[in-house]
């Protein structure tokens, strides 16, 4: 009868990654609901279909096989880089479905390889050039210390982002790599006086071992101020820490869940929605459906197949798109990010991400 | 019952020199020396803690001996691994039962056969060609010549965990036969058997060793089967050979009284013990 | 109730089939498979290639830790070692599919032997954890050497070609994949009639009289873990072609304590055990999903808030299933079995 | 060299590794008694992070109630397991029983994502910020604070097994469960204490390692580096674990500072095998014996 | 002496894996203060029998499914194992069961859990010590080390530290040189004469079994066959030609004149 339009899902609910997947499910449902309340896209009513996952590669690629036979799938939501590099040749071989995902990995930032997918943000690389960005308008030939987790997703950004901040007259005095499982970071803490950096930039962590670093970087009275990439900016997360968690700063390509900025009404409604505080995986999984439904929708007013190819470029006509004010500056998508974003500081005080920086564009 | 082809099994001459075998400060073995002559049963008699399985170790190549040579047949084999010492000849049993419990009877006893054998890996595999024949082969004759002489018949599908002390005890000995044995080790095969069962036990070994012909070492508490089915005794005290020789001869050693056999008689014990009775 | 079957010669009471019952059963099973393909749906074609590939690398380390008695939880590692062969060759070479999986077992097996040197000394739990310090090690092998594995981003592999015909859907992946595993389980049934068997047995049961009953232990210890992570190899080898990338991050030191709990789940030391097992394993995580779909109406947003639910039934089931029956899944079959082979008799 | 950076860098390592210690004592005690090795070690110790963040945190108990409430939960919770999981697979496979504490481990994480759901969450800080000095070398103050409550705790039960008849009594029962009882020995009971103690035990740890880098579901893992531990001083061990730890604590701080924190895992790991190569049972270990 | 029963059993029945019944119906008792005899032929189910009494049965997965034992005058079947063992009733184990990664003397610890409740006092080891001074010279080596009868003789000196009523002694005599035996037998009814403990002995050696008894039963599958005071069981022409080893008048047997086929007992069911 009626036709839909089903977002599917592999959504880590379980696992390492489970606190990021709940969230995002919640921020897809959300968006669903608020675009069905308003009359669905093009006549057709929108869908959520999605599994967990457990952040297991194997696993995803099962749900995406069971969801995919069993519904007309032409959105995905997909949960890590490993997968998204997976499931690439499939998508590539279907040619139906236009995905996106958790995944900021910078590999998957090349529409060459990856025709088929995107990002709702910068990735990775993208964010921590957001991070440069700020640090070298701060402070001229700021030297910097990069922490990373020995994983893909923490290895990832780290030897381009090195060769920029050169490029840009940042002196990098060290790198410093903990193990996956890391806890205890003591003799990180020690590297890390050696080198007495200005800015210390982690990237891999959602929290542990952050608040470690910080509270001992404090005692030792260390100078550096300390940055993150977006998993580890959640607002909750650091409310547990208390006062190390002071002046911690990052980047983030969303709005948070309390900002009550006029030119916003979307989290209006979502606070309304939802009274309580949301992640900032919510604000991710929300985003990520409003862009590939923006990309379904204009694909349908074309009067086109919903094919992948015309997904994808109905999404990459995007520009200069308001996304009711998730971001704080219109968008657009010519490749396969949105590297926009901007940097919050925590504030102890408050317990809240407050705003350090204007909203910062990179220039491709 | 069928005899094994002639020439097969040349009943082995084992000759042990000067072995001495010390754990720590511990000498379990100093300067032990004796025969075993082709087709003859030896017995090894000797106090516990005397170290009569720890020289069945050092034959069998388990414990390496300080000092000393072990010959089969005439050849050194004091330095080869435990596994080619098997395929020599070399077949033993075990004090504390050694059965593989997760497998049947039939498989412990072609089991023995292992080092004779010759199927690879990929044959296995394949379950082909000499794989298959091989197998055949061993079936037919494990239970023409071992199977039905040991009488275990009845349990040759049985898991060996299931059987009685008795029982495992033959299937030790027929394990061992599998392994083409020119000399038989049998480290204490009738213990825990009753009188009748001991019987049984003994009418196999001497079958054994006159029908097999095998040369046969055998460890033993039990004095009245050492004594009547054995030719030469080998009694070790601490480490050392204190005598050897006939049965008879041995027996009358007051050495080998003092040290091992204690009255031996079973009326001078009773009296001893209703002694005791009265005294308290 | 069937009379008690006489064997006439000793070659059919060696067959691995010994009665025409079981023959039949096999019969119907082969046509099962053979049909399975054309009835099914790509998803439960996917999760039976999955399966029949972990059915593969269970069987392999069922042949090290089931019937050797060595503990292994580096099964995962190995299984990477012939997914990244299969890549390396695939990419840079450009051999032939069957090749590769074949070579992918051989490049595993060589670690294997590898790995399993310390095998001599080291014994029971020990070496299991020096099989996760083999695996870690190798690990980090596969994040260094990034001429070959391609670092931390892994390798992708193009879908294997088998006389012309492109294989990359679950369908035509299917037909090779079981095929080759049913060889593999095959071989490891024949295996267990020969003298290797049974010396890998022996050395399971108690090595050192093992040994003195003529069996080398080093020799057949590295020959167990050799052909255990050569089903290892080829059952990466044939992941590899399936998810067409592998990664460092593909077979996590969880997968060895899948395959551990597989086998044990299953019934160590039984052909049956780690096929039951791994099916099991397997399945019961996507069977829990379609419980928690069921619940979707009663409880709102089930699957959000009962996914914790699933790893605790997970768990529950592996704690169940070893207290119900600590034999595994073929221990029950093996009952059901001698239950209908004496019905209507009590047993 | 620098020399003060070197001992900074061992002093952190040392203090490291009496955590990894503290935590080996749990695996030490059950497997002591029971030849078992609990493989939940590592979410026990994550349940009693949860448990002290949920008296502390959650019911706004002080400190010294919320810590011994939180390692009495972890008792609790040994009993439990031991009477329901543990003493029902008496007499299987070890293997089998090593499986069982798997599936546990699932359902533990499972049960704590179910209340606590998946955040990482970071402890109340119970332990002051104050840096220590050993002369001119930083220390950690949690760290300093773990070390000295692991130091002591491993003490008291080296000394327990020194004097106390129940040392024998576990070993005995580990040996020989059939044995024990015929000497009089309360086999059930014995397992219970191994599992309460052992358990409680980890809980505290969990505590400690939660205050240092914060409690999530997944902090289990850490309960496979102490494993490494304990195969390095030796299943049966105390002295064994606190010797393994603190060298594991070393060679961990010097290779992730000297080589890079991505040579952590690979130097401890090949460290594991080598030391097995020469002392197959771990430096303390008991040797199996092995006669014909 | 005063025909007191310390241990009654009547009528027991006993099935292992719930499938496997051992023991049919089987009865004995002992006095207090005597030492009896059970014999029989391997898989007869004495030991059975004798785990049956020290409750250890459940250990092996089997089950007493009919009948009563008593010990003492009192039922045991609600009794833990160790409970019994702490009210003085002891099974030295067949195999010897020593701890073999506790040394010589922790093993003796061990077995002071026995006197649990019933003694203040450290329990001393100098009997022992005394009734074997093998063990003495190897108190702190491992006892997994010990050769098969210094192993047995560890196994009774546990029984000694625990100071029981009753003493099960399951083939004491097993790979014992035969000095040996005569010595532990020897020691055997020392403990009983001289400290008035009770034992029930299970032995394959029936002569020196018969020798330090008082009462002797005799066991075929599960049931009792024939029982009685030891001279008259000595003087029964079957259990002298298979417990004993006589033929007829003439004495001893030799093993060489065995013949393939020979008759087989008589009360064989
Ligand atoms: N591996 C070993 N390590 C240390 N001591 C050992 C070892 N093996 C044997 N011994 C010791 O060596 C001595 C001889 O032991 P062995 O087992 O050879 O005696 P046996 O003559 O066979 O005695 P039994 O008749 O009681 O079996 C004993 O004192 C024993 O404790
Ligand atoms: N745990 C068990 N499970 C199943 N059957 C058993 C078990 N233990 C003993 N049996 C069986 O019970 C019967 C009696 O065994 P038991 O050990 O009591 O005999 P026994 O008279 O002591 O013999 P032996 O003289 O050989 O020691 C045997 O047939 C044996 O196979
Ligand atoms: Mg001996
Ligand atoms: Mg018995």
């Amino acid at each position: 009868d009626e036709k839909e339009l089903v977002i599917g899902g592999s959504i880590p609910l379980t696992g390492v990654f489970a606190f990021a997947g709940v969230a995002i499910e919640a921020g897809i449902s959300d968006f669903v609901k608020i675009t069905n309340e308003a009359g669905g896209v093009a006549g057709r009513k929108l869908r959520l279909a999605y599994e967990d996952t457990a952040y297991k590669v194997d696993q995803s690629v099962a749900v995406f096989n069971k969801l995919t036979t069993q519904n007309d799938i032409h959105l995905y939501y997909g949960d890590s880089t490993g997968f998204a590099k997976t499931i690439n040749e499939e998508l590539n071989r279907r040619g139906t479905i236009l995905m996106a995902g958790a995944s900021f990995g910078s590999e998957l930032n090349n529409p060459e390889k990856y025709p088929f997918q995107f990002m709702a943000g910068p990735d990775y690389v993208e964010m921590i050039a957001i991070l440069l960005e700020y640090i070298a308008k701060e402070q001229k030939g700021a030297k910097i210390v990069f922490v990373n987790s020995d994983t893909e997703f923490g290895r990832d950004p780290i030897e381009a982002s090195v060769k920029r901040a050169k490029e840009m007259g940042l002196e990098v005095v060290g790198q410093i790599v903990t193990p996956p499982t890391a806890v205890d970071v003591s003799t990180e803490i020690l590297k890390l006086r050696r080198a007495n950096p200005d800015f210390t930039i982690f990237h891999g962590y959602v929290l542990a071992p952050l608040p470690e670093f910080l509270s001992q970087a404090k005692q030792l009275g260390l100078k550096s101020r300390f940055m993150g990439t977006f998993w580890s900016m959640d607002n909750s997360l650091w409310a547990n820490v208390g006062a190390p968690a002071d002046g911690y700063m990052g980047v983030m390509p969303y709005r948070y869940y309390y900002d009550t900025a006029p030119d916003a009404p979307i989290l209006e409604k979502i606070r309304k929605l939802r009274p309580t505080y949301q992640a900032t995986g919510y604000m991710q999984g929300f985003l990520t459906a409003m862009l590939m439904t923006e990309a379904a929708k204009r694909t349908l007013d074309a009067g086109k197949d919903l094919t992948a190819k015309n997904l994808k470029a109905s999404l990459n006509t995007i520009k200069d798109f308001d996304t009711g004010g998730i971001i704080g500056v219109p968008i657009s998508i010519p490749g396969n990010s949105v590297p926009v974003g901007r940097i919050y500081s925590y504030n102890a005080a408050d317990k809240q991400m407050k705003p350090a920086s204007d909203w910062i564009s990179l220039k491709k | 019952m069928t005899r094994p082809a002639p020439g097969l099994l040349a009943p082995a001459h084992l000759a042990v020199s000067g072995l001495s075998l010390s754990f720590g400060g511990l000498k379990a073995l100093t300067d032990v020396s004796f025969e075993v002559r082709p087709g003859t049963i030896t017995a090894l008699i000797g106090p516990n803690g005397a170290g009569k399985t720890s020289l069945f170790n050092c034959i069998s190549g388990f414990y390496r001996p300080r000092e000393g040579h072990i010959r089969l047949d005439g050849q050194d084999i004091t330095h080869t691994h435990p596994p080619a010492r098997a395929k020599a000849g070399l077949a033993r049993t075990f004090q504390n039962i050694a059965l593989f419990k997760g497998m049947t009877v039939l498989d412990n006893i072609k089991l023995g056969r292992h080092a004779h054998m010759k199927t690879n890996l990929l044959q296995a595999l394949a379950y082909w060609g000499v794989a298959r024949r091989e197998e055949m082969e061993l079936r037919a004759e494990v239970e023409r010549q071992i199977i039905d002489f040991l009488e275990i018949d009845h349990i040759r599908n049985k898991p060996v965990a299931s059987l009685s002390y008795g029982l495992q005890k033959r299937v030790e000995l027929a394990r061992a036969l599998a392994m083409r044995p020119r000399l038989l080790m049998l480290d204490e095969p009738v213990a825990g058997m009753n009188r009748e069962e001991t019987e049984d036990m003994a009418r196999f070994i001497l079958d054994v060793k006159e029908e097999w012909g095998i040369s046969i070492l055998m460890v033993e508490h039990d004095m009245g089967m050492v004594m009547d089915i054995s030719d030469h005794v080998v009694v070790l005290n601490f480490g050392k050979v204190i005598a050897q020789g006939p049965p008879a001869q041995v027996q009358g050693d007051p050495q080998v009284a003092a040290a091992y056999l204690g009255s031996g008689n079973p009326a001078e014990l009773m009296r001893r013990l209703s002694a005791i009775g009265e005294a308290a | 109730m069937r009379i008690a079957t006489a064997k006439e010669t000793y070659i059919a009471d060696e067959g691995l089939l010994t009665t025409r019952t079981q023959r039949a059963w096999m019969i119907v099973l082969a046509l099962v498979l053979v049909l399975a393909p054309f009835v099914l749906n790509a998803y439960w074609l996917y999760l039976a290639c999955l399966v029949a590939i972990n059915v593969a690398s269970a069987t392999g380390l069922n042949i090290l830790t089931g019937y050797t008695g060595l503990v292994s939880l580096g099964q995962a590692a190995f299984m990477a070692v012939g997914a990244y062969a299969v890549a390396f060759l695939d990419g840079h070479l450009g051999t032939p599919f069957l090749l590769n999986i074949f070579a992918a077992g051989f490049v595993a097996a060589a670690v294997g032997v590898l790995v399993g040197v310390p095998s001599l000394r080291v014994k029971g739990l020990y070496l299991a954890i020096a099989t996760i310090a083999a695996s870690f090690i190798l690990h980090f092998v596969f994040t260094s050497w990034v001429s070959v594995t391609g670092g931390m981003s892994g390798v992708n592999v193009a879908p294997a070609r088998l006389f012309g015909i492109e294989l990359a859907s679950p369908f035509a992946l299917y037909f090779v994949v079981v095929p080759i595993t049913a060889l593999m389980v095959l071989a490891a049934a024949n295996l267990f009639r020969t003298r290797i068997g049974r010396a890998f047995i022996a050395i399971r049961d108690r090595d050192i009289s093992a040994e003195v009953l003529g069996i080398p232990l080093l020799q057949y210890k590295l020959m167990s873990f050799a052909l255990s992570s050569f089903y290892a190899g080829v059952a990466g080898g044939m992941w590899a072609y399936f998810f067409r990338v592998v990664t460092p991050e593909s077979f996590p030191f969880a997968t060895s304590i899948f395959f551990l709990a597989a086998v044990i789940v299953g019934g160590l030391g039984t052909i049956l055990g780690p096929i039951l097992g791994a099916a099991f394993m397997t399945l019961v995580p996507e069977l829990l999903k379609y419980v928690v779909e069921w619940l979707g109406p009663v409880f709102p947003n089930a699957g959000a808030a009962l996914s914790p639910v699933r790893t605790i039934v997970f768990g529950a089931l592996i704690i169940f299933f070893l207290m119900f029956e600590p034999q595994g899944l073929a221990e029950i079959v093996r009952r059901i079995r001698r239950f209908f082979h004496l019905w209507p008799f009590k047993t | 060299m620098d020399w003060l950076f070197f001992a900074e860098v061992t002093l952190a390592g040392l203090g490291s590794g009496a955590l990894l210690a503290l935590t080996a004592l749990a695996f030490v005690l059950i497997y002591k008694a029971t030849r078992v090795i609990n493989l939940a070690v590592g979410e026990i110790l994550m349940l009693g992070g949860y448990l002290f963040f949920a008296f502390s945190a959650g019911f706004g108990l002080p400190v010294w109630a919320a810590i011994p409430l939180a390692i009495a939960g972890g008792g609790v919770v040994g009993a439990m397991v031991e009477r329901a999981l543990i003493r029902p697979m008496l007499g299987e496979a070890p293997i089998s029983v090593f499986m069982v504490t798997v599936g546990l481990g699932s359902v533990l994480m499972g049960a704590v994502e179910l209340v606590w759901n998946t955040d990482p969450r970071a402890l109340p800080d119970f332990m002051g910020a104050t840096p220590v000095f050993i002369g001119e070398a930083y220390v950690s103050r949690k760290i300093a604070i773990g070390f000295a409550v692991a130091g002591v705790v491993i003490a008291l039960f080296l000394l327990l097994f020194r004097f106390w008849r129940g040392g024998v009594a576990l070993r005995a029962t580990a040996s020989d469960q059939a044995a024990a009882y015929s000497c009089g020995i309360n086999v059930p009971g014995v397992f219970s204490l191994a599992w309460i103690v052992a358990c409680a035990t980890a809980a505290g740890a969990g505590i400690l390692v939660g205050a240092i880098g914060g409690i999530s579901p997944t902090m289990g893992v850490f309960g496979l580096s102490s494993l490494v531990v304990v195969i390095i001083g030796g299943l049966d061990s105390v002295l064994g674990a606190l010797v393994g730890g603190l060298l594991i604590g070393l060679v961990e701080a010097w290779a992730g500072t000297f080589l890079g924190g991505e040579f952590k895992l690979v130097t401890t790991f090949s460290l594991l095998i080598a030391a097995l190569m020469i002392r197959p049972y771990g430096l303390f270990g008991t040797v199996e014996i092995e006669r014909l | 002496m005063t025909a007191k029963p310390i241990l009654e059993i009547s009528n027991i029945e006993v099935v292992y894996n719930r499938t496997v019944q051992v023991l049919r119906g089987l009865s004995l008792r002992v006095q207090e203060g005597q030492v009896v005899a059970l014999l029989g032929s391997n898989g007869a189910g004495k030991s059975t029998t004798l785990k049956a009494v020290s409750n250890l049965l459940q250990l092996e997965d089997g089950a007493v499914t009919a009948g009563t034992i008593a010990f003492d005058g009192a039922p045991l079947a609600a009794l833990t194992p160790h409970g019994l063992v702490r009210r003085g009733l002891f099974h030295v184990m067949e195999g010897r069961r020593i701890f073999e990664d506790l040394t010589v003397e922790e093993n003796l610890v061990a077995a002071t859990y026995a006197l649990t409740g019933r003694k203040a006092g450290p329990a001393s080891f100098d009997a022992v010590y005394a009734y074997f001074p093998r063990l003495y010279e190897r108190r702190s080596g491992r006892a997994g080390y010990l050769s098969g009868g210094e192993q047995q003789m560890l196994a009774i000196g546990r029984a000694l530290v625990a100071e029981p009523k009753l003493i099960l002694l399951d083939e004491p005599s097993l790979g014992l040189s035969p000095k040996l035996v005569e010595e532990i037998f020897t020691i055997i009814a020392r403990i009983n004469r001289e400290r008035g403990v009770s034992m029930l002995l299970v032995e394959q050696n029936a002569a020196v079994a018969l020798a330090v008894s008082h009462y002797g039963y005799i066991m075929e599958t599960g049931k009792i066959v024939l029982d009685g005071p030891t001279e008259r069981l000595m003087a029964d022409e079957d259990v002298r030609e298979f417990y004993l080893g006589m033929a007829g008048e003439r004495g001893e047997k030799s093993y060489r004149d065995i013949k393939h086929y020979k008759r087989r007992k008589r009360w064989l069911s």
